[in-house]
């Protein structure tokens, strides 16, 4: 199909793949850092549903939690500060056959990265996004992040972050074309890893936002809620993430939540007093432009050839 | 002369025709009044019978300029020849005006010369408005004292004969009128006619039809003039087409699926020439949300396999700047075209300059070798994008290709290419990538290596802008670095060691060499020649390679008294205030090249916006040439 | 030799001190260890005694590395001589490591030779794992083989007298060894520990107390070497900090009040110092959503009539391009400063480059002319602040400052600068604009204008990125863009004719002559220095002006039998496979001094991701001595 | 006040200021555009509310509609293609005695501005943007854009745009921190110049739609609703825009609407079926980030010379 060596694509992909086959580079990041959790999460995915590793594709931006790649083994791409969604597009434009995962940190999608953001929301291309949001800036050494919250301290901040909190979650539901809209936290892998899950099942750009503990920098944000799980609220749903109800019932406050109803969704995402975990969103008709931009594939060369001389046929004198 | 008075004489029919070997017209109207159109069909037929034929248009700075305005002239220069035209020439030998102070626009830029045949509308001189009448009266008289031979035609009366709405009809009456002065063979031209307005159904066929004869039939009762442009036998089919569409059909015929952009000005024609068209390849145009994200999406296309193309112009230019070092660093096959319009900043959005050679070759942070190349012609336009495909993937990274707007907008005929499956992109290989050859198996000699695409078991690996090794690890050890930098370096040394030596224009020796690059080729030569036929020891050289450039200059400059390069972009004139001979900021290619053969490679360089017309380069090689001697 | 031998022997106090005009201490352990801390107390100690320092940290790549591991070391180079000490020098004459694996890390980076001294935490032969008393053994029979001096000193063994967590206490313990090791004077030391630690209480103070003077008794009881570095009296009060420091101190000297940055390393260091004392002279730091907002914030300043300052390096540098050629043409006063770092791309992040000289000067589409300059010490990072302002204002348009991140993390002492009110910004002028003047009113011989400060009655215009008249409108007429390029292009020509030729260091001719720009001002004079030693007729010139240049650099060249460049960045290498001399590509100064001077100027530059030390420079320019003679 | 020359800043201004005095080159939009009743509306409040031509700033990017500042007779910055809300945070960040206007376009602020529109929503910094909405790329002769309806043709979508329309407003209220969310037509003068004024007189970010016809490129889009007035729903409150009873009536479908009823807003935005007029949002407790820029103006320059004496100080061996 679509212009590959046809003989060799079709080859079946025999051998079973374990987790090994799917771990990279040794992972560098700070000892207890979330990033470790959701490597595992999605190497655990892609063994579970057995993705070819030769045809799983990681892309990211830069940061600590874009280093991800390097911690995989399978085709990956490690661009540009802010960058990591035009690249994922053009991955996906013309490979519909490919797994693709896009990991991004907030200030990666959040700040230099806002427009390719909000435009790949809208293309709505298939791959799932893992937003690992810390609240900081790690690599560069503890600078405000949009998602800072007002009054944290950092380097460009002594004094503390003046802006309000960007919420991804409610930016996010604000463009047309959203079609899958989660939050997890790194410190429940059940829940991180069904919300992955999830997120992979579903065709179309799968937004993930993972609350990532950075111990080095910003251990006491998300420590209260790691340490306390009634300050998270965990949306449930049959059409939601399913995961055991042993793992749902750690969770003291849980609301029913039906992640077809928008206005619903909008409010949750606002909870300021909790972190809201689980489906916000999902539109499975939201219309994906990898779509459309597959079209053409696998079209031979003679008739390629027949039509160039077509077209230029059209400016004979 | 006054075409009224002509009217009362006997008709002057078939008086025999002036054999002229070159002639440029200009038809010049308000926007709207397709005077475009015309000129495109003028042209075309012309090139039909084998003529050589450029055509430019003439462009408004707004969208919906007010009328009989002059910053709102819209209209087209023709320049017809005997032989092959290169470029739009000087001055107008003919100019078709729809209303006085259009013209005034093209007098501005010194675009009529004394002698001028000025055809224009004289409705005006009846307009109910005395404003109107009276600016038209002043108008004429004033064209009389600056020589021009000034036809007043009754172009609008005429046409109301056949149209309630003449302003729809003036341009396919003005086409009869170019007929009848050039005597073309009418037949060829009702076909044309005929085929444009088919889809319009008859009744549209029949009034275009109508206007054309009556334009045609009263120049040929009231107009003495009639010239005649000797064409030579075609020997093979010819297609006439802008650069932009010449390179949008590169792309389709180089077997490249994906042309990722986002507008801009005198790029965006070529994207949108592929948006209608690209489809019949198989290919797309994305149009992402700013220039940073199309390249970003080229890239990620090529990374997958499928090499793709990006075109914009300067302001996008500078956004790509950051990708760009990526695809170096990571050696990331892909196309980039700059169409080249006057800068620095948003500057002449419209207009032609060659200000962005430093740029393409330097904008990057660090040191990225990249190939760049540059068409001189509007065929060049086509080919080289198979080209630049091509060495993007032998040579496992970014080339540029530098056109400009004077490429972009103007017409030629060229031989239609005849497309190969060579050109095309090789389908994305899929094969088991071999055991232990690392994703940049850099050969020592020549930097070169594959690259494992996405599919490919046991190619897995990362791609990174961080400096890696060759299995594109993160190098924590500097000598890696250095490494990967000779590598990547050394792929510019071995392809410019596939290259032969420019061709000189002229004798291989003289007193004055003349290099250039891009679209000034055409006017470079035609100086150049027209010198030369005075016996002056003058001669030409044109680069399309500009990194790594073509070998061998140090020894042909070696053979000439003085050489100099002529560009469209900003060089310090000698002699203005506070310079000195080691302060002179040089022209772009000028610059290169003294460092590179350390030859006191002079320059002259403009940036007027519009194309050096082979005149104002003959003056200046002349000026030239005395010092010399 | 072994410590716990020594301890058997009698005391050994009181020997004798042996000189040395300079020497060079490595102290290097796991990261938050306080090696770093430790450093530059040493550091701040040898400079306060009248002792030339250089200190340079040495920092992991990652955030928090494992223990123990070799990309984990971080530490500190501390280089002490008896007169100025420009840079890091060549290896270390004493090393302290607090594990042997981090030691490791320096020796794969050439940091120790046969010979030096190693002061190596022995606690490690003690440790419960096999596994590590088994590194640590074959790790110091490796040393031994490799002709350094292994001291095995117990160090946490000692600590853990005085504090549970030797961790924290380890530092303090060294630095009282390095004060006996260098016979500083104790009371100094001991004030300047009660000092930092005041804050933290007494105990505190004590237990660092404690740790100091053991580790200072230990060492005299101990350790036989002695070593004693003459210091001159200091006959002004010196202040010791890192070039970013510096270059924020001179963001505030200027009366700059704001700085409008995105992070990236190595420049946001400065951003922090701003963020935590900027408001003190009343600034601000904005912190933007990416580096193409960060200047365009600093854009919107300036123009509103207070100049900013924006701080980046190569990839922010790569974004600014586009609002950097705005600023050109639309002459809006701005200082740029990037931090090199290794490229191209995200390259080497942390490590010194100087790699965008010619993105500094080519990156924006079109031509861009702009003045660019590059302190070449600490101190002058401090000055070229405040000059910077300065010229932007005067020139009307953005000013580069080229500094790399040897300079913003190096540390050295220099006379504190006494702040001038002549170097603060004039308040805005709010008075009436003058009638008839145009927001460009060029002087012709100098292309200088003043502009309207939006606030200033009758100065109403619109800043346009278009090619634009004096009076700011959107120029139709294409001659006007000629115009406007020679007026900008002209205010370098009359800047650099207020220049003086650059000194030359060393005789005014000879075989031989280095040129250098930025940080390598040091290690290439000390090269110089220590051949001229030699009687070799080598001297060296470092260029703090880059665009426009200095004047004379034709004629100095013209004295010396062969002139070449010294620089960390890229260049092909003679001699490697396909190249030709012409095909070379030359270091980006060096292309920059052919196109200009046509001198054949050569190169040698390296792209290691470290300073180029003196020793290796020297290597290098006896090579191109022989060469010549 | 801030390092201006005292004696002339605190000069009166005397003389009083009519239509003419704001008018500057004349307009070169096409007739009928959009553009040109924007501009008098802007001219209008400009000559009521007598801002000095001296003190008032319009900042754009690049479009038809970033032309605007060309044609005021105030200082103006017609800046780079995206980019005109940094340099008009940078203006405003040490200049709060200015009156600023932003105008920019579907392309200018929803495509390649992206990311400093919804960071300039964060910043709430005190200037009123004017986002002139023809759903098209005029200037570079119509391509599709963000705003641009699906199935809508244009020159790289001579088929018809795919993606569901970007919805400005609705994104605009998914950020925190949003103080001021209106929207209003270019063919109803009076809503028009009520929603500007309303937006001068808000002190933070009045973020304004103004839906503009492009009679060249786009004249169907906009022509049904100035033709037939029932497909515009106008939101009525005392908090929101008021103008004349009169003109209201002309509105056949209005809807109460309390600008502090986010949610309403939300689902009102969403609203396919009809353009909706007025204040969507308005909370004049967003923090200003421009109060926190001013911080340190007019700080005299002897105790900034003797701040940096004391700062070297702490540098000194
Ligand atoms: C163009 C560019 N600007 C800035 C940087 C420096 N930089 C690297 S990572 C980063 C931010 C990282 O923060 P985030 O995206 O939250 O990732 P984290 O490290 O927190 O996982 C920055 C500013 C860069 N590499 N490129
Ligand atoms: C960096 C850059 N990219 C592209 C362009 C070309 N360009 C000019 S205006 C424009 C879009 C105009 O559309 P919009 O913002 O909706 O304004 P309108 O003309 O419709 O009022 C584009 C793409 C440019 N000037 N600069
Ligand atoms: S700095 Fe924070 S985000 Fe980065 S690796 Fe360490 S813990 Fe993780
Ligand atoms: S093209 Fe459209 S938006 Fe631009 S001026 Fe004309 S009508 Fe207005
Ligand atoms: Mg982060
Ligand atoms: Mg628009």
């Amino acid at each position: 199909m679509f212009g590959l060596l046809q003989d060799l694509d079709l080859e079946p992909q025999v051998k079973e793949c374990h987790l090994e086959d799917y771990q990279g580079a040794e992972a560098r990041w700070c000892p207890g850092c979330g990033d470790h959790s959701v490597l595992s999460a999605v190497q655990r995915l892609a063994r579970d549903e057995q993705l070819p590793p030769e045809r799983t594709v990681v892309v990211s931006g830069i940061g600590c939690s874009s280093r991800f790649p390097h911690y995989m083994h399978t085709y990956g791409f490690h661009g540009l500060h802010g960058r990591a969604f035009p690249v994922a597009c053009g991955v996906r434009s013309r490979r519909p056959d490919l797994h693709m995962f896009v990991v991004t940190g907030d200030g990666d999608c959040c700040a230099i990265g806002t427009a390719h953001w909000i435009h790949a929301i809208r293309y709505n291309m298939n791959f799932t996004v893992l937003l690992l949001d810390n609240n900081i800036y790690g690599l560069t050494k503890m600078q405000t992040s949009p998602t800072t919250r007002p009054g944290e301290r950092s380097n460009t901040h002594p004094k503390g972050s003046f802006f309000a909190a960007l919420n991804p979650i409610s930016v996010t539901l604000g463009i047309n074309n959203a079609s899958f809209v989660a939050q997890t936290v790194d410190w429940n892998p059940p829940h991180l890893y069904a919300t992955i899950k999830a997120a992979h099942r579903h065709q179309g750009t799968s937004f993930v936002r993972v609350l990532q503990r950075c111990p080095h920098f910003t251990a006491h944000v998300f420590a209260p809620a790691q340490e306390d799980y009634s300050r998270m609220l965990l949306m449930t749903h049959p059409d939601g993430i399913n995961m055991d109800p042993a793992v749902t019932r750690l969770f003291p406050n849980r609301i029913e939540h039906d992640p077809s109803n928008l206005a619903e969704a909008r409010a949750l995402a606002d909870r300021a007093d909790v972190y809201t975990l689980g489906l916000f969103y999902r539109d499975p008709e939201a219309a994906r432009y990898d779509l459309a931009t597959a079209q053409g594939l696998g079209m031979s060369s003679e008739s390629k050839l027949a039509a160039v001389e077509k077209a230029l046929d059209r400016f004979l004198v | 002369m006054n075409a009224s008075a002509l009217e009362s004489k006997p008709k002057i029919r078939g008086n025999e025709p002036a054999e002229v070997t070159q002639h440029i017209v200009e038809i010049v109207s308000d926007s709207g009044e397709g005077a475009q159109t015309c000129g495109q069909m003028f042209g075309a037929l012309c090139a039909k019978s084998g003529n050589g034929v450029w055509t430019v248009e003439i462009i408004p700075a707004e969208i919906e300029p007010p009328a009989r305005s002059r910053a709102g002239a819209s209209g087209i220069r023709i320049r017809l020849g005997s032989g092959p035209v290169t470029n739009a020439g000087d001055e107008a030998d003919v100019a078709v005006a729809f209303n006085e102070q259009v013209l005034y626009s093209r007098i501005d830029t010194q675009a009529l010369r004394p002698g001028t045949i000025v055809f224009l509308d004289r409705t005006w001189a009846g307009n109910p408005m005395d404003s109107i009448r009276q600016m038209y009266a002043e108008a004429v008289a004033d064209f009389h004292t600056r020589g021009y031979q000034v036809i007043e035609v009754p172009i609008e009366q005429e046409c109301r004969k056949h149209t309630e709405e003449p302003r729809k009809g003036k341009n396919m009456w003005v086409l009869g009128l170019l007929c009848a002065l050039y005597d073309l063979d009418m037949e060829l031209v009702r076909d044309d006619v005929r085929r444009r307005f088919a889809r319009k159904g008859d009744a549209a066929v029949l009034k275009n039809l109508t206007l054309l004869d009556d334009g045609y039939q009263w120049t040929l009762a009231n107009v003495a003039h009639r010239f005649h442009v000797p064409a030579r036998k075609l020997d093979k089919p010819m297609v006439v087409m802008n650069g932009n569409q010449a390179l949008a059909l590169g792309v389709m015929a180089a077997g490249i699926e994906v042309c990722s952009m986002y507008p801009i000005t005198p790029a965006t024609s070529a994207s949108h020439f592929l948006a209608s068209s690209f489809e019949q390849t198989g290919g797309i145009v994305h149009q992402a949300e700013d220039e940073i994200a199309a390249i970003g999406f080229a890239i990620g296309c090529s990374y997958a396999g499928k090499t793709a193309v990006t075109i914009t112009s300067g302001p996008g230019l500078a956004l790509k700047t950051e990708f760009l070092g990526l695809a170096v660093a990571a050696e990331v096959p892909l196309v980039v075209v700059v169409v080249q319009r006057g800068g620095p900043s948003t500057g002449l959005p419209t207009k032609i300059e060659q200000g962005d050679l430093l740029a393409a070759l330097y904008a990057s942070p660090g040191d990225s070798p990249k190939i760049v190349i540059a068409p001189a012609t509007i065929e060049e336009c086509f080919h080289f994008m198979i080209l630049a495909r091509n060495l993007a993937e032998e040579f496992r990274g970014p080339v540029m290709v530098l056109t400009d707007a004077n490429l972009a907008t103007g017409q030629q005929p060229f031989p239609k290419p005849t497309p190969k499956q060579s050109w095309m992109a090789p389908p994305v290989d899929q094969s088991d990538w071999e055991k232990g050859v690392p994703p940049f198996a850099w050969d020592p000699e020549s930097g070169l290596s594959i690259r494992p695409i996405p599919g490919q078991r046991g190619g897995e690996y990362v791609l990174t802008g961080l400096a890696h090794d060759e299995y594109s690890h993160v190098a924590y050890e500097s000598s890696i670095n250095q490494r990967a930098m000779d590598m990547r370096s050394r792929k510019l040394a071995v392809f410019r060691s596939t290259l032969k030596p420019p061709r000189v224009h002229g004798d291989a020796e003289g007193d004055l060499l003349v290099v250039g690059w891009g679209s000034t080729l055409g006017a470079i030569e035609e100086a150049v020649d027209a010198l030369r036929g005075e016996g002056l020891r003058v001669s030409s050289l044109h680069l399309r390679f500009l990194s790594p450039m073509e070998p061998g200059l140090k020894e042909i400059f070696a053979r000439f008294k003085k050489v100099m390069t002529v560009e469209i972009n900003y060089s310090d004139t000698p002699g203005t205030p506070h310079l000195t001979p080691e302060s002179r900021r040089y022209s772009q290619l000028a610059m290169l090249l003294r460092a590179q053969t350390l030859v006191d490679v002079d320059c002259w360089s403009r940036v007027p916006g519009s194309p050096l017309p082979p005149a104002m380069i003959m003056a200046e090689l002349r000026r030239r040439l005395q010092e010399v001697n």
